[in-house]
């Protein structure tokens, strides 16, 4: 096990320091020219740390949710956050407003994650506690609400406007920029630092909410912490770089083929695989068919897939 | 078909279309446009029966029109062989690029009865573009003159890149209107090498290419929204040179004003 | 052996619980758990026995009344802390998570930062289990799936045992074995022990016995006393008969019964 | 309960009249012109039958697949049935093939769901039979392979195409005509009495594999044909009117809410309220806004949501 | 009584079966069911018992040897003309399904077109639910779980009831109605039964026992002869004492083994 983790720990160092020098142009990082230095530092670098952030936050936010959520479909947009995030992100774009600079978007999506988040959690909430049945539901129903909301949004508003907010919410990593960085940084560390030190309760409340309590953790606050804790890396990436598919949802069922379930070992081989993954399918993605950029999501779903659907076919389903 | 007299109910399912109809004079015998029929500010009064990809069938139907006139570029087909088994005539206008324009509407003012006044509508057009692109000949080098005015010019000068949108990057490419306009000023647009008529593009591969002149459509607050990428190509020659311009949206509707869009380019080109 | 004379573990005062708006299940229910004690809670299905389980390991909340750990409000205790006192073993067991064995038994471990002295793998070797420390939940035997489970129990180590059921699903030697390793324990340790069970053959081993009827008190003391032909009518409506062999131990026979 | 079905029923039927009647003009049943007795019958008619049909197989299917693959979160979507359906209609409209005339689009989409429904089934099978968590994983996984390439295609086709394709997928009822109901009648109904038919089964295959076989049931056998009809259902749905979210994933849960979880009602009660549901709201997206048409999707979700949350604050869950 | 003169219900010759592919589990098992027959499955944890019932009950496919349902291949029957035959209670439940006390216990008609004389509401009368129908499973007491079970089983109303520890979380009242109720319906309807259990003092009471160790059979008769000291000392690796009361029947006790 300890193995793995190393290996997996490398792999994703190596694809990082790759994805700097591949591109459209390859980059050799001990001679560079000036416009390669600027492609590499204000360009590729900030991108590719932007992959392995929401990478990270997706893989942990999946393997969490499964986890308190106990439902092998949970994945951190079940909570609908990313539709309160995407619904107020295109409301800011369709309305034109822009008094945070380009800040602008990042924060509305922000602030509607966490307010959805917010409104999940009181809906899941009930006699003192989160209630993972009710927490599912209301994140799918409020999903439902917020995506339409934002459908009616954009089917009344011009074409033009569809399309833009359309591509915002297929996840965009191009724009990312080091000012952006250190706020999303703060609270994917923050939030996977927590779940992985979380690891333990995770487990516990997988078993139950008895032995949860009889193994010394209160379900209910354990429950809520990482709750709170993936709601807050959950927007934190979509706020970074829009919604990108496939990692939260599959990220941890693949690293359970390899590791297992025990959430010591998951959490954080599904936030570096999530990582990893990212960042080499946002490597991908803009070097493939130079010069235009494919959405990062899509190649990410293009090369996971079908790699999952080989790893199913051979391995053993574990639940959860 | 309407061979000298124009139907008397004509619905149309497209803001160009309506442009165009108006251009030619119809503006009484239009009983239904779109919602995003905005141009010329008559069409805003006209009935309306939907949007653009998903019109009211009810409310064509209700209107009783002689005929429909609609786009390949935005109407759904279905929508037509729907109305079309109902028994309702419909137009349907082909041209999607600059260069098929003028005889767009030629053949649309055949169909609908009102062919002198589509014929100087075409011709208009054709001597604004061709004075447009004469004008940009007159810089080019004394070896290369080409006859023909929608011909791309064989050694541009000038690097253009056309934003559509900046987060993310959408550009005009090949096959867009805009991606004609730039040929017919005369400029080599530089993403005209993707895949689409309007990828997402690589910003890294701008700075390679070095841009030098930017165009990025107005509206939506762009000034203030672009402001992110542009520093990010702040190495670029267009910026350095300040030859960043925000023009408006002409470009993204084929039509009477489409010729606008060019003229607006091509006053850029020659400051 | 009377409890009176060791000092009391917890205490439950008054204790009312109801799972209903409606009817109460647990009424004004107060017994103790001394040092070393080791009590067998006997009852009919639904009579509480779960019930009063859970409100001893503080996963249940009581509706009034009082539960002292140790003299000091259970609910007062951190949890962490008040799980290196108490351990709870459910009587009913989730099979479907995704961990083995192994992965299950050394969650014992997670009150403590410093694993005390047993190992997960004595803990596997107490209840037989170490060549399925690989396996899931679901390729296991029901009663090596409870096993596993009192495995979990042992190594948290606590001094108050509060399980649910244990014997159900066990075969005679691990019957044997659970009870004789936790009298080992109470040697050692001193821990104390509250069981629910059904087989009043077993319950006859205990020193004291519990025996609850409707969320009440229907006796409480040593089983010769407790488990007497009138009060089990009384608790379970079945008839029984008492044999005294050897003058020792009583064994319960429901022979003509059926 | 049976009084509660009878409800439901009338409900139904009423909310189908209602349908044909009201719209952006009132249409007066006893008195009607032409062009009114054009709309009624060639245009309100056949497109409130295909909604009808359309819930129906919806609602239907959600339900049996939630029972089969035990998760609150399936809907007839979670197999990738619709992405499979989504690509193969995209490709036709793209490649611009139209040699079965109006019918090109949904014959492709059908053939589409009935390959992937094909894929998945092939992957969830082990053993000689279908394992609900393989289903699960590999629809999810499949799903995303073929969005994944759809959006790929889309990204690098010309705007025109991924306007359309988008559409479509958005789902649209304003299409219907009466020459595509026979077909999608067929279907759906074979599905929805299949379903009904086998209800007892599926709520054994509720209860675990065990308890099937001992009631009489092969559990295999049983799993397959009610996975074979939902798909045949869901890929008939598909293929009338695009993919409309909601209904598959929620009106079971807010069916059982009123009715409980037992099949033999819950089947019947998610099929009509799935009916009643996207055609309230088909009538509602063309009649609130005349004459402009909201896609179905986006009002099904926008109704259908809130109140689910108001049941869902109001009542206790019910699991699966 | 021997079961020699009675029709054979259900025969298993020379059945194999394993679950992994390197070490076989059941090996060569053969024995028969008579009509009328009470047959306690006993054996140690993971021993085979409900491997063996789940092969009788045709859940599990033998790797070889013969199944036969009166006379005939047991596979050969169409699922639900079997299920008017034979009906099967699992050991483990599982608790988080959906339904109703009441909805749980009528799936045991399934099998009828025209359901048989008994009716839900007699099946839960049965088993002391009637004033639970309309709860769900996760609200109920272990044994009230269990039994809700026991009367889907009884309601299918099979000839050959195959019972996985039944009696296990079964109050002692509850136990004896079971094992009578049983021997009503053998009365009434000459039904046969085989239970897995593991208490050795109501193994007694049933005229044939199968003691299993390691998937093969150790021992099978009358629970005097086979339920030796010896015998039970091999298969469950304990000491026990057997003792004799009025001549009639044994009573084992473990007493000195604690
Ligand atoms: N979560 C719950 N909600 C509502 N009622 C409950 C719940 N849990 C138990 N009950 C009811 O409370 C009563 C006592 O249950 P409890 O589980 O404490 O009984 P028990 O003595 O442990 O029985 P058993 O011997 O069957 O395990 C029962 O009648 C049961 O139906
Ligand atoms: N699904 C399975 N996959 C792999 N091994 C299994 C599976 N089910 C049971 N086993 C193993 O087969 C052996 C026999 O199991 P079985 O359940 O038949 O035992 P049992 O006699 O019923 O025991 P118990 O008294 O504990 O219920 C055990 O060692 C068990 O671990
Ligand atoms: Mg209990
Ligand atoms: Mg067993």
């Amino acid at each position: 096990m300890k193995i793995k983790m190393l290996i997996i720990i490398l792999i994703s160092i190596l694809i990082f320091g790759i994805s700097l020098v591949i591109g459209p142009r390859i980059i050799n990082p001990f001679d560079m020219d000036d416009i390669s230095r600027e492609i590499l530092f204000f360009i590729r670098a900030p991108r590719a740390v932007v992959a392995v952030l929401m990478g990270m936050a997706l893989g942990a936010s999946g393997a969490v949710l499964q986890g308190i959520l106990r439902n092998p479909l949970a994945d951190p947009y079940i909570l609908g956050i990313s539709s309160g995030a995407s619904l107020s992100a295109a409301l800011a774009i369709l309305g034109g407003l822009t008094f945070l600079g380009t800040f602008t978007v990042p924060v509305f999506a922000f602030t509607g994650a966490v307010i959805t988040g917010g409104i999940v959690g009181m809906m899941g909430w009930k006699k003192g506690g989160l209630w993972p049945e009710r927490l599912l539901l209301a994140g799918v129903g409020l999903s439902f609400l917020f995506s339409g909301l934002l459908m009616l949004i954009m089917s009344i508003s011009t074409d033009e406007g569809l399309r833009k907010a359309m591509l915002w919410i297929f996840g965009d990593l191009s724009m990312s920029e080091w000012s952006r960085i250190p706020y999303g940084m703060a609270f994917v560390t923050a939030g996977t630092v927590i779940s992985v030190a979380r690891a333990k309760a995770l487990n516990a409340l997988i078993l139950g909410d008895e032995f949860t309590h009889s193994l010394g953790f209160s379900p209910r606050k354990e429950r809520s912490v990482l709750f709170v804790s993936v709601g807050l890396m959950t927007a934190a990436s979509v706020s970074l770089g829009g919604m990108i598919g496939f990692i939260g949802l599959l990220v941890p069922h693949i690293m359970r083929f390899f590791i297992g379930s025990d959430s010591k070992l998951l959490l954080p081989a599904s936030a570096l695989g999530g990582g990893a993954l990212l960042c080499i399918a946002d490597l991908i993605s803009r070097s493939i068919l130079p010069p235009m950029e494919l959405p990062a999501g899509i190649i990410t779903a293009i090369i996971g897939s079908p790699y999952f659907l080989y790893l199913l076919r051979r391995k053993n389903v574990l639940s959860i | 078909s309407y061979a000298g007299e124009a139907p008397k109910r004509i619905i149309s399912l497209a803001p160009n279309m309506t442009e165009i109809l108006f251009a030619l004079g119809l503006d009484d015998n239009i009983v239904g446009v779109t919602s995003f029929c905005d141009y010329p500010e008559e069409a805003k009064k006209k009935q309306k029966i939907g949007g653009m990809s998903n019109p009211s069938l009810e409310a064509v139907v209700s209107l009783k029109p002689d005929i429909v006139v609609m786009t390949i570029d935005g109407n759904p087909k279905e929508f037509e062989e729907r109305l079309r088994s109902l028994k309702i005539k419909t137009y349907v206008f082909r041209s999607k690029r600059i260069s098929e324009l003028s005889q767009g509407i030629r053949d649309m003012g055949t169909a609908l009865g009102v062919k002198e006044r589509a014929d100087l509508l075409a011709r208009e057009i054709e001597t604004t573009i061709n004075k447009i692109s004469r004008g940009v000949l007159q810089y080019a080098p004394a070896s290369v003159k080409n006859p023909s005015p929608f011909a791309p010019y064989p050694s541009p000068e000038k690097k253009i890149l056309f934003i559509i949108w900046p987060e993310p990057l959408i550009v005009a490419g090949p096959g867009s209107i805009t991606d004609d306009a730039i040929t017919i000023i005369g400029g080599r647009n530089i993403a005209a090498k993707s895949k689409s008529a309007y990828p997402k593009y690589s910003i890294e591969e701008i700075l390679t290419q070095a841009p030098d002149i930017i165009f990025i459509g107005r509206g939506m607050g762009m000034e203030k929204v672009s402001q992110g990428l542009l520093k990010k190509l702040k190495s670029v020659p267009a910026i350095k040179n300040k030859r960043v311009f925000y023009v408006s949206d002409y470009l993204y509707r084929l039509g009477p004003r489409t010729v606008k869009g060019i003229e607006e380019l091509a006053g850029y080109m020659e400051q | 052996m009377s409890s009176a004379s060791k000092p009391m573990i917890l205490e439950l005062n008054d204790v009312c619980f109801s799972y209903s708006k409606v009817e109460s299940l647990i009424y004004n229910l107060s017994f103790s758990i001394g040092e070393g004690e080791f009590i067998g809670l006997l009852g009919a299905n639904g009579s509480g026995k779960s019930t009063i389980l859970k409100l001893a390991s503080g996963i249940l909340k009581p509706l009034s009344g009082d539960l002292r750990l140790w003299g000091k409000p259970l609910h007062s205790y951190m949890n962490r802390d008040r799980a290196k006192l108490i351990s709870y073993l459910p009587q009913t067991l989730d099979i479907t998570v995704p961990f083995t064995i192994k992965e299950l038994v050394s969650m014992g471990l997670y009150p403590y930062d410093i694993p005390p002295a047993m190992s997960v793998y004595d803990a596997l070797e107490m209840v037989g289990l170490r060549d399925k420390e690989g396996a899931h939940l679901a390729d296991l035997s029901g009663g090596e799936r409870r096993r596993t489970f009192i495995a979990m129990t042992l190594l948290q180590g606590a001094g108050l045992l509060l399980l649910d059921e244990p014997l159900a699903n066990l075969d005679l030697k691990y019957q044997v074995e659970l009870i004789r390793l936790l009298r080992k324990l109470r040697k050692d340790r001193n821990i104390s022990v509250v069981m629910a069970l059904h087989d009043i053959n077993i319950a006859l081993q205990f020193e004291k016995v519990v025996l609850i009827k409707d969320g009440k008190i229907l006796g409480i003391g040593p089983p010769e006393y407790i488990l007497s032909e009138e009060l089990i009518r009384n608790a379970f409506d079945v008839d029984v008969r008492i044999i005294r062999q050897q003058g020792e131990k009583a064994y319960i026979s429901y022979e003509n019964n059926f």
